[in-house]
């Protein structure tokens, strides 16, 4: 399965003047909405970076978690851009540019079950939340296999399980949990083991060599000018690494 | 159309669309059952109740009917823990489906209560028969056959509606199919095979209701009329 | 002996409209006493008033040592010693016959199932219906399902039976049988009082006329009463009548 | 990052959300209603093809769920239809199959309550088939035919709050994202529920006063 | 001059139950056929055939030039040559009583509004209910429910009118009413066939009898034929009958 090569969706963009970008505002502090309500976080902003680039208007359709593949597929968007780690899993079914930011998957826990942990075994027959289908469901699956997995459907509904007392393990990013803690000053979550540290990268449709081409370079000159660390450290706290892996 | 169709990429996961539905029929079986009890002693309470009662069905009732389902496995997933009491994302979703579908059984029963005419139940006065045993064999049984299409239609429903707790974490069919569908990145498929699979589920939930009424309603089964 | 129904001075109003107006009347063990009288003359509503199905505004009723009109009436007592059959039959439609004649006995007195299924085929012989037991309502016929209406009540052996108008909705033939049925039970000693609009009938098997006019008891005697009316609404009324 | 507390703002949000709610529920009334007469009349119609294809068409919307129907409209309207597509169209599109599905069979079932002796008379006179169903048969039904269709109106307006999952922005969603940001979903839901509350609550209650009305008017 | 309406040989079986075997009857223009007979002895059946609201399974029927039986019979073609008139009525009650009138001429004959209304006044007069043109169904009597339903038939201005007991619904006064209608629609030369239980009615008014028993014409003649029975079913019937 899977697409053919024949649509050239940098020369669609160009002609409409307008790039569809696939965005996750249930995932802060990546995708959220600000007190205006309106679409925030570094990835919104990054997407702004992308579309000015390119000298087009941005378009944002929003995604959830599980939709950012699909909604590659089915052409709802041109790329996503939507803290998107790269997995073999996805590199066979669509194309990554190189990441223009990474994300850490970390277990993190209060002070109840998972407290002491520090190897996946600890963590057999707790409870562990986290986003179904994300890479970190991938992760946590792979390498937590005595834990008792609880998907929600986006990071949203994760924090929100985690604030309320639904669940007090999470296999997610650090970034989450510092949303975490925001709300849950009584019992906050400290990161117990490393799980995996996961570049992302804009993902787009496989044989879009142009429009990668074209993608690669903006990211190469906005992290040179500094402008991808800058809002990555504005909004996740800690600065970009001098050196991302490659993809 | 850049897309082709590829449904053999699901196969390996059978097992785990087998689960799912498994999970959707006990959701659903748990909910209707304890959702028939919650809505019968509700309608019993709006028929005869005090007041008090009444007005409290009453308001259980239009809340639990003008408001979304999804809303509802929100609050109750949510405001349950809020309250500091831990349940799990299937009891939630059992509770929630719960407190839905027995909103709608408490209607449901209430019309076939007022089908039944107050003549058998005052024949039944004079014979003797206590309050308790008059609402049992004249008045519920006949009036739970005369409403058993709409309920079976309203559970049905219910087992459909079920796919809305994979937002909530509980791992029913249509959870199964957004983690296959983000695995495989078939979603067409999945949702296409989910689908399916919800269709047989409630040909089979149709045959199971008439099955039951079969056994349960002699009457019918001895006249030949049918439900 | 103390009478087994005893009305005395009783008086029920429906809101503004007053349907007894000081009704008194006795009926002794054995006796069968007949109320005949005009549409909304107030039979039914006396009926209904001896078996505590309507509450009373004044006056007593003494039935089979039950103060009816006592705000403390015991009522399960009082219909274990009264059976009352109404025109419209009112069986239960999803019970078998004998379903419906097993349902009191063993609910009301814990009379085990086999037991109570020999008292029904007892009680459905006695109106002969022996062969009906399994039938439901809807399959027999008017006169089937009132004769299986006063099984029910039988079933429950009851010291008094109240009988309203219990053939007015069935042909002759079927009310032929169904009379049968009560003259049996009048010979057999039960104490029976029938609203009725059979003269023939109330003449032949009562053993007391009441005549209701206008919420009161008119006139009351013997059977041979109706052949010598003393007052011209019963005068009236038996000339109409038939 | 701060974190708000729930405000004002969030309400006028939802306000705004619930004016998509109400948008959502007109298109997939609107759409769901055309579709259901046209799949209506197929059901009851002449031909056995079309009358088999009808119900076939009723049993599997009412027999998918709502959700997966939105999520095969989703992705389904990508792939054949190109990319593109609004998620207000598709959520629309969703709604309407769904909504066509019940209505078709809520007014089958009103039209079949008009006594088949008057389809007979109106036969008799000569009138076509369609002159029988616009002038005889339809301003019946229609009297029958407005409590439950008014109460299914109900059902679409809620049921417009699964559009959330492909990314719509109503009432359920605008809730989702407020949350998002403040993390109080308690309050947030409640206040959702409210909001669908009220729209609901008098729809129903319009419903039941019609059918009240039929009742008593007795046919 | 050929017959308005001709059967030959009709048979129709509703599944197993064979209703009409082998019917055969003729009725000129300007006849009056009154169509008699018990209950379930295919008399509405037979009249529903002729109007081709029953397919036939054998035989032949002939009505105003059309070929009843015939796939390719132009219905509406045929419909607007018959009016039929039920026991039940069956006027609109969403239309008023001119409305309903003129439903079909405008919808069928694309009459103008205005001329249709003229026709409905005619045709109001002659059942007698000029004043009745505004109100609605519901607000009539049966009687006059039914003549309404005559007129309607009427103002498509059909060769043939079918009348199906249209009077065993109504008490004897509103029957007269009716009967008098039809009487002078037979007396204007209207060609009718009529099913009906009012013999005395049959006797005065048809020019023919049919006499229907088990889906058969097992007698038929002039109106005097029933004073002299040829036949011990019809002796039996119209002893019984009247
Ligand atoms: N539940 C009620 N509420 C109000 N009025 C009632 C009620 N039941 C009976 N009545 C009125 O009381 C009067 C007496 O009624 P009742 O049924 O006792 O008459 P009846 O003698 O049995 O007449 P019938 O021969 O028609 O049965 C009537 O005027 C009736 O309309
Ligand atoms: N639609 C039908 N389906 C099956 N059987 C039918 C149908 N219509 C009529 N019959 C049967 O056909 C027989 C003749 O019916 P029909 O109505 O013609 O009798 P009829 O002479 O008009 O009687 P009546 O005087 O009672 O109107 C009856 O036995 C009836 O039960
Ligand atoms: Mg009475
Ligand atoms: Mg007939």
């Amino acid at each position: 399965g899977g697409s053919n090569a024949v649509a050239d969706t940098l020369a669609d963009i160009q002609q409409r003047g307008k790039i569809r970008i696939a965005v996750d505002l249930g995932s802060p502090p990546f995708g959220m909405t600000d007190a205006q309500m309106q679409p925030t976080g570094s990835d919104i902003e990054s997407a702004r970076l992308v579309a000015e680039a390119l000298g087009v208007e941005l378009e944002l359709v929003q995604v959830t978690g599980p939709n950012r593949v699909p909604a590659l597929l089915t052409g709802q968007a041109d790329i996503v851009m939507a803290s998107f780690s790269v997995n073999a899993e996805r590199k066979k079914v669509i194309d990554f540019t190189d990441a223009y930011g990474v994300i850490q998957i970390v277990v993190a826990a209060g002070s109840g079950a998972g407290a002491n942990a520090t190897k996946p075994e600890d963590l057999n027959s707790v409870q562990v939340g986290t986003t179904r289908g994300s890479t970190n469901d991938l992760e946590a699956t792979a390498k937590l296999p005595g834990a008792q997995l609880t998907r929600y459907d986006d990071d949203a509904t994760l924090v929100t399980a985690l604030v309320s007392g639904q669940v007090d393990v999470m296999a997610s990013s650090p970034q989450i949990m510092t949303a975490v803690n925001q709300r849950r000053a009584a019992d906050p979550l400290t990161v117990k083991i490393v799980l995996k540290t996961n570049p992302y990268a804009i993902g787009l449709r496989k044989g879009e060599d142009a429009l990668k081409a074209k993608l690669n370079a903006v990211i190469a000159e906005n992290l040179k000018n500094g402008k991808l660390s800058e809002i990555y450290n504005r909004y996740t706290g800690v600065p970009l690494p001098a050196t991302l892996p490659k993809t | 159309m850049t897309y082709t169709f590829d449904f053999s990429a699901l196969l390996p996961y059978w097992p785990d669309f087998l689960w799912g539905a498994v999970l959707t029929l006990q959701l659903s079986a748990v909910a209707t059952v304890a959702g028939f009890i919650v809505g019968t002693l509700c309608a019993i309470g709006r028929a005869d109740g005090s007041p008090v009662v009444k007005a409290i069905v009453a308001a259980y009732v239009e809340v639990i009917r003008n408001t979304p389902l999804l809303v509802q496995v929100f609050i109750i997933y949510f405001g349950i823990a809020t309250l500091g009491i831990r349940v799990s994302a299937n009891l939630a979703a059992m509770i929630a489906l719960t407190v839905n579908v027995g909103a709608y059984t408490c209607e449901i029963v209430r019309a076939g209560l007022q089908s039944i005419h107050r003549s058998q139940v005052e024949a039944a006065e004079c014979l003797g028969l206590s309050k308790p045993q008059i609402y049992w064999h004249v008045i519920i049984r006949p009036a739970i056959e005369r409403v058993y299409p709409s309920l079976t239609s309203q559970y049905v429903l219910l087992m459909l509606a079920s796919s809305i707790t994979s937002q909530i974490s509980a791992e029913e069919l249509t959870a199964v199919a957004n983690r296959i569908q983000s695995g495989t990145f078939r979603a067409f498929e999945t949702y296409i095979v989910v689908g399916i699979i919800y269709l047989v589920l409630s040909f089979v939930m149709r045959g199971a209701f008439s099955a039951f009424a079969h056994a349960a309603f002699t009457r019918r089964r001895k006249l030949g009329t049918t439900l | 002996m103390s009478p087994v129904v005893k009305l005395s001075n009783v008086h029920k109003y429906f809101g503004a409209l007053k349907v007894l107006e000081g009704v008194s009347f006795e009926v002794e063990r054995g006796g069968v006493a007949a109320v005949i009288g005009q549409s909304g003359s107030g039979k039914s509503t006396a009926l209904r008033c001896i078996n505590a199905l309507e509450t009373i505004e004044d006056g007593t009723i003494e039935v089979c040592g039950h103060a009816v009109g006592d705000p403390k009436l015991d009522r399960r007592a009082l219909r274990r010693d009264v059976g009352i059959v109404f025109q419209s039959y009112n069986l239960f439609p999803h019970l078998t016959v004998e379903q419906n004649i097993m349902l009191a006995p063993t609910c009301v007195k814990s009379i085990g199932k086999s037991e109570a299924r020999e008292l029904a085929r007892d009680v459905l012989a006695q109106v002969g219906l022996s062969e009906k037991a399994q039938q439901y309502p809807e399959q027999l016929s008017g006169g089937q399902q009132q004769r299986v209406a006063i099984a029910r009540s039988l079933a429950m052996q009851p010291k008094l039976m109240l009988f309203d108008e219990v053939t007015s909705a069935l042909d002759p033939q079927l009310t032929g049988e169904v009379l049968k049925v009560m003259e049996d039970l009048a010979r057999g000693g039960m104490t029976m009082i029938l609203v009725t609009h059979e003269m023939a009938f109330a003449r032949k098997v009562a053993s007391q006329v009441i005549y209701m006019h206008k919420g009161q008891v008119w006139e009351t005697g013997p059977g041979s009463m109706l052949d010598a009316p003393k007052t011209p609404e019963l005068a009236n009324f038996v000339g109409s009548g038939l | 990052m701060t974190t708000p507390t729930f405000s004002l703002l969030h309400v006028e949000f939802l306000a705004w959300a619930a004016l998509w709610t109400l948008g959502l529920s007109a298109i997939a009334f609107i759409g769901g209603g055309l579709l259901g007469f046209g799949v209506m009349l197929a059901r009851i119609g002449p031909s056995k093809i079309l009358r088999r294809a009808a119900s076939t068409y009723i049993q599997i919307v009412q027999g998918t769920p709502l959700l997966i129907l939105l999520f095969l409209i989703y992705y389904g309207i990508a792939i054949f239809a190109g990319p593109g597509f609004p998620a207000i169209l598709a959520a629309g599109a969703g709604l309407t199959i769904y909504a066509s599905g019940f209505l078709a069979e809520i007014w089958r079932g009103c039209i079949e309550a008009v006594p088949k002796t008057q389809w007979e008379a109106a036969e008799c006179l000569a009138l076509t088939r369609w002159q029988r169903m616009t002038r005889v048969i339809l301003p019946q039904a229609l009297r029958i035919a407005t409590p439950p269709t008014v109460g299914f109106l109900v059902q679409i307006v809620k049921n417009t709050s699964l559009a959330s999952v492909i990314g719509f922005i109503e009432l359920a969603q605008a809730g989702k994202l407020i949350n998002n940001s403040i993390f109080e979903p308690f309050t947030v839901f409640m206040v959702v529920a409210a909001f669908y509350f009220a729209i609901c609550f008098p729809l129903s209650m319009w419903s039941r006063k019609l059918e009240r009305k039929l009742n008593v008017a007795g046919r």
